[in-house]
């Protein structure tokens, strides 16, 4: 079948037709959906329990501590044995909460994340959906969350959940903005919507390199941006835990609480390996046009390596802001969006425009 | 917006209520067992009202059949961040009230170990405050720069926290031959330190645009409140015991008094900050001429007090505490009353809190540096 | 001021109370009747001054239930204490001084929380660390079985 | 003009703040090897002597105490923690002598004050270094600092 661990395009290819010589087509379809379904399934319980134990590692490291060590290798198996605690923790329905959305918010949290996960090319050939407005698409799916964010504090039935749900409903729908924008910005450079095409494009140079000043802006705007889209570091006001104890998964015990909690991670996820992948060259590995040898050498790491370091490097550096930076306030984080983000943005995706326009790239 | 709450507040058909919120007993920024009844509008904060008691100990009762070396220890669970300073303040109290003078070497310990506390006692809430603005990584900053004077206080006293030091007439133990390097190490080693508070937090435009301008007290509310320490200092209310009364060896030592102008959060930080400096270079005054001496005055085995009122105030990290006791010539006393410094401080919240956010309420409630068992008594 | 010129001063302005030197401070004893206008004087003259509440102490006596407010002046820096004896102890009543001193509102409701003192036109008199139906525990007459073994 | 180039100094001067607290955080998490937690079960913390866990009576080889049973500590203790049990034994001498039977501590209502052992006249008890004492059951937090069959050692004055 060749399987190449550079490039996954033939592998999946003819994967796709050894299942249409053996089976019908229909049937062959929903083979390939279930097989990519759990694949992503497992992918995300994998990812979501090194993510947390990542994070409480590199938490302590910013604290002079060690950080989990006991349970396994490096603490590794730390984060399953607390899952497996979550999982065995009674599930706690508190009185004359709204059932149905109640159970409902944190299913639709973790959905949404999955249709943002599909659209992220990991390696050649190995991502979920390629579309041709890629960009477009995540932008739209990725503020689903807030649905079951707004949902999961309003159906609570406590004060703090519904304040942290509607701080929540405020900031991420600002930032949805600025997320949008400063991608529009690299698209402009790209000429493409769709995520494939964005790699591609990225053969000779990545574009924080070839699109100079205003890419840098750009990419500074969308982690700041991003970070606050996934309600983490100095932009978790909807759970501040200072401020409304737990937000709105305050009610929420046991996988439920689990599941908000996975996602959280994940999304903190999604949107490095979207900066990774607009930004820095996804799975492209770094190039320089003219510089062939060079450009040969960067070739032997295999591409998911390159995509996982970018995304990992940039996981790293929101933890970082997280750990360091005190929380803003929520009329703050508006200012912050619609005085200075948006405005920064506007006139970023002008000067890109004119970059583009003048050629002035490299 | 007053439109239409004016619609609804006249309207028949549609009753509002207004947004009560239970911030407490059981919550992670009020520092312990305060419970806060806020009425909200949206995210803005129309009324607080703090609600204590649920740690409440009985101390002034329990004293009351007590001996006076046995109040000290009490005193300890108090506001346990300034241990020290409120043994020191039944000490100098009983003292007093016998008209006894403590030899010079208590005099120099006990202001020492003040300082020391005080500075723990700031870096504690250093390390909370940042921790109650969303910088978590503060507390554990805070926390281990602390560790180096809980030894030292374990060195000395036996004890990391519930102190007891201090007996009428002097204090426990003698310092060990050490206690001078180990002092000085500490002081060398937390100059180093205290800039990355400042770089980590005080400099932070996040953490300036949260706090400047937030809770202002004016210099009259403040006085009419009884808002003292570095809470009070904030605002200009000159009222630092160890200048206007000193006690123990603070005569002996030059320092200057904390004192800003604008009474916001911001100020009430950088007043502990400024402290915590100032506080070193008195240490740094006098832990070399400690001089020889008793560490005790020989006591009888049962201290009784002379007829009549005392009333003795220190310095605390929070502020001005005073005990009072009346003595009724017996071994214990008819009334004691401890003054604490929380108890006015958190009263002040309402009219610092009204009409900001509930993010400002928490900043401004961990400006004040409240410890419970300390307001409750 | 000093002590010696604060008793001249007090013992001049205010005839009917007793002003003594006490162990530290001077002490003022005045009626019940006379204690909000005192304090109103002694806070609002320029020679006193006394702006600062610095602590409320209540004191159950054998006959009557005793107040001291130990009050400085931010402005002259001298301290002095003010005594008042309520006419009552069973049921002690007395006027707030709330209106002169903002502080006073607490430590008052603090009194009569641990010792049952009622304080005239205040705002807020409600119990402030017990519940409702607990007795006055600072009082000596105070029996707890419970709470309180005796050695 | 003025105001545009004030905000665009601003937004230098904020990210400036902002990138100094993360260069201190990044200082500590590049040297790992300065992290300053205690692994306290593999690592036991090093006490100091005068470390005040718990009251203790010492013994000698002999299984002799200093104690006489004077009951001071019992009056000078605040918390009602000490009981001081005394018996009456005739001496070989024939003569008949008050000594201490059991020297009851409770170590759940003891707050660690001191002033016992500062009070004892004959150095009898003293403070152990022992912290540790979670237990699951409240009544072995009273004890018997006497040892069983103990003696109080030759030459304490009564």
């Amino acid at each position: 079948m060749g399987f190449n661990l550079y490039d996954f395009t033939t592998f999946t290819h003819n994967l796709h037709i050894w299942f249409l010589e053996n089976m019908s087509p229909g049937l062959a379809t929903t083979v390939e959906w279930v097989i990519v379904g759990v694949l992503y399934i497992a992918f995300v319980a994998l990812l979501g329990l090194f993510l947390i134990w990542a994070e409480r590692r590199v938490c302590a490291i910013f604290q002079q501590r060690l950080g989990p060590n006991r349970v396994g290798p490096f603490g590794l198996i730390q984060t399953i044995a607390d899952f497996i605690k979550l999982m065995m923790k009674e599930i706690v329905t508190p009185r004359k909460v709204d059932k149905y959305l109640y159970n409902l918010a944190p299913y639709i949290v973790i959905c949404c994340l999955f249709l943002t996960l599909g659209a992220i090319p990991f390696a050649p050939g190995l991502q979920g959906l390629d579309f041709d407005i890629g960009v477009f698409y995540l932008s739209a799916v990725s503020s689903i969350s807030v649905i079951g964010i707004l949902l999961a504090g309003w159906s609570s039935n406590n004060k703090y959940s519904l304040i942290g749900g509607i701080r929540s409903g405020a900031q991420i729908i600002s930032y949805e903005l600025s997320v949008a924008m400063s991608l529009i910005t690299m698209v402009i450079l790209a000429g493409t919507m769709s995520f494939s095409g964005i790699v591609e494009g990225q053969r000779d140079l990545w574009f924080i390199f070839k699109g100079h000043i205003p890419a840098v802006i750009a990419f500074v705007v969308f982690l700041i941006a991003g970070t606050a889209e996934t309600n983490r570091g100095p932009f978790d006001l909807p759970e501040a835990e200072s401020e409304l104890t737990a937000g709105f998964h305050t009610e929420y015990s046991g996988i439920k609480f689990a599941l908000f909690y996975l996602a959280e991670f994940l999304n903190m996820f999604v949107v490095s390996a979207v900066a990774a992948t607009v930004f820095l060259g996804g799975w492209m590995p770094l190039h320089f046009g003219g510089f062939e040898g060079f450009n040969h050498v960067m070739d032997m790491i295999p591409p998911f390596v390159w995509f996982f370091l970018k995304s990992f490097g940039l996981v790293f550096v929101l933890m970082w802001f997280k750990w360091t930076f005190p929380r803003l306030r929520v009329d703050q984080i508006l200012t912050l969006e619609w005085k200075y983000l948006l405005p920064i943005n506007l006139f970023n995706i002008l000067l890109m425009a004119t970059v583009v326009l003048t050629k002035f790239h490299f | 917006m007053s439109e239409i709450k004016e619609i609804f507040i006249t309207s028949d058909k549609i009753k509002t209520d207004d947004y009560v919120i239970n911030m407490g007993p059981q919550h992670p920024s009020t520092h312990g067992v305060l419970r806060l009844l806020i009425k909200l509008e949206g995210e803005i904060v129309l009324n607080v009202e703090p609600h204590i008691g649920y740690i409440h100990s009985g101390i002034e009762k329990m004293c009351e059949s007590l001996a006076y070396n046995q109040i000290v220890h009490l005193t300890d669970r108090m506001d346990y961040l300034s241990a020290h300073m409120n043994n020191e303040a039944v000490c100098l109290c009983v003292e007093n009230a016998l008209q006894i003078e403590v030899p010079d070497r208590v005099k120099y310990i006990r202001t020492i170990m003040d300082e020391l506390m005080r500075i723990s006692s700031h870096q504690l809430w250093w390390s909370a405050y940042g921790m109650d603005m969303g910088a978590t990584t503060c507390f554990f900053y805070g926390l281990r720069d602390r560790e180096y004077i809980l030894d030292i206080f374990e060195d000395t006293f036996g004890a990391r926290l519930t102190l007891n030091y201090n007996t009428p007439g002097g204090v426990m133990f003698d310092i060990k031959p050490d206690f001078q390097k180990k002092v000085k190490d500490f002081i060398k080693y937390f100059r180093n330190k205290l800039p990355e508070y400042d770089q980590l937090l005080s400099g932070n435009i996040i953490f300036t645009e949260r706090t400047k301008g937030v809770g202002i007290l004016s210099l009259e509310d403040t006085i009419a409140y009884g808002v003292t320490g570095p809470s009070g200092r904030a605002a200009g209310f000159s009222c630092d015991v160890r200048k206007h009364h000193p006690y123990s060896a603070y005569p002996f030592v030059k320092f200057e008094e904390m004192l800003d102008t604008t009474g916001d959060t911001y100020a009430r930080y950088t007043c502990r900050i400024r402290e915590m400096w100032e506080s070193m270079n008195i240490i740094e005054q006098l832990i070399d001429n400690i001089p020889e001496g008793d560490y005790a005055l020989k006591m009888k085995g049962v201290v009784k007090l002379p007829e009549g009122q005392y009333y003795q105030r220190v310095e605390t990290s929070k502020g001005d505490f005073g005990v009072f006791i009346e003595s009724d010539g017996k071994k214990n006393p008819y009334r004691v009353k401890f003054r604490s410094p929380g108890f006015s401080n958190m009263f002040a919240l309402n009219k610092m809190a009204k009409g900001l956010k509930i993010a400002d309420l928490v900043a401004i409630m961990g400006a004040l540096d409240l410890v419970m068992p300390d307001i409750d008594r | 001021m000093t002590n010696e010129e604060l008793i001249e001063y007090l013992i001049q302005q205010f005839p009917e109370a007793t002003v003594v030197q006490g162990t530290q401070f001077v002490e003022m004893t005045v009626m019940p009747e006379s204690l909000l206008e005192s304090a109103q004087k002694l806070k609002s003259a320029n020679e006193t001054s006394f702006d600062y509440l610095i602590c409320l102490t209540g004191v159950d006596y054998p006959e009557s239930i005793g107040i001291v407010y130990h009050i400085e002046s931010t402005k002259l820096g001298h301290a002095m204490v003010l005594k008042v004896k309520t006419a009552n102890r069973e049921e002690p009543v007395i006027e707030t001084l709330t209106p002169v001193w903002q502080g006073a509102k607490y430590h008052e409701r603090e009194v009569f929380d641990l010792l049952g003192v009622k304080f005239n036109n205040h705002t807020d008199l409600r119990r402030l660390f017990l519940e409702d139906d607990w007795g006055f525990p600072l009082r000596k007459d105070y029996v707890d079985d419970v709470r309180i073994i005796e050695r | 003009m003025k105001s545009i180039i004030d905000y665009i100094v601003s937004i230098f001067k904020g990210l400036g703040t902002l990138l100094t607290g993360m260069k201190v955080t990044g200082k500590y998490a590049f040297t790992p090897w300065k992290n300053v937690t205690h692994q306290y079960p593999d690592v036991y913390p090093v006490l100091s002597d005068r470390f005040r866990g718990e009251v203790i009576m010492p013994h000698n080889a002999n299984n002799e105490h200093k104690c006489t049973g004077c009951g001071i500590c019992e009056i000078n203790c605040p918390n009602g923690s000490i009981e001081i049990i005394s018996k009456m034994i005739t001496t070989p001498e024939g003569k008949k002598k008050k000594v201490i039977d059991q020297h009851i501590y409770h170590l759940g209502m003891c707050s660690l004050c001191n002033l016992c052992v500062k009070s004892c006249p004959s150095d009898a008890i003293t403070m152990g270094q022992k912290f540790e004492h979670a237990i699951w059951d409240r009544k072995l937090l009273t004890k018997v600092l006497n040892q069983p069959g103990s003696k109080i050692q030759e030459g304490i004055k009564e």
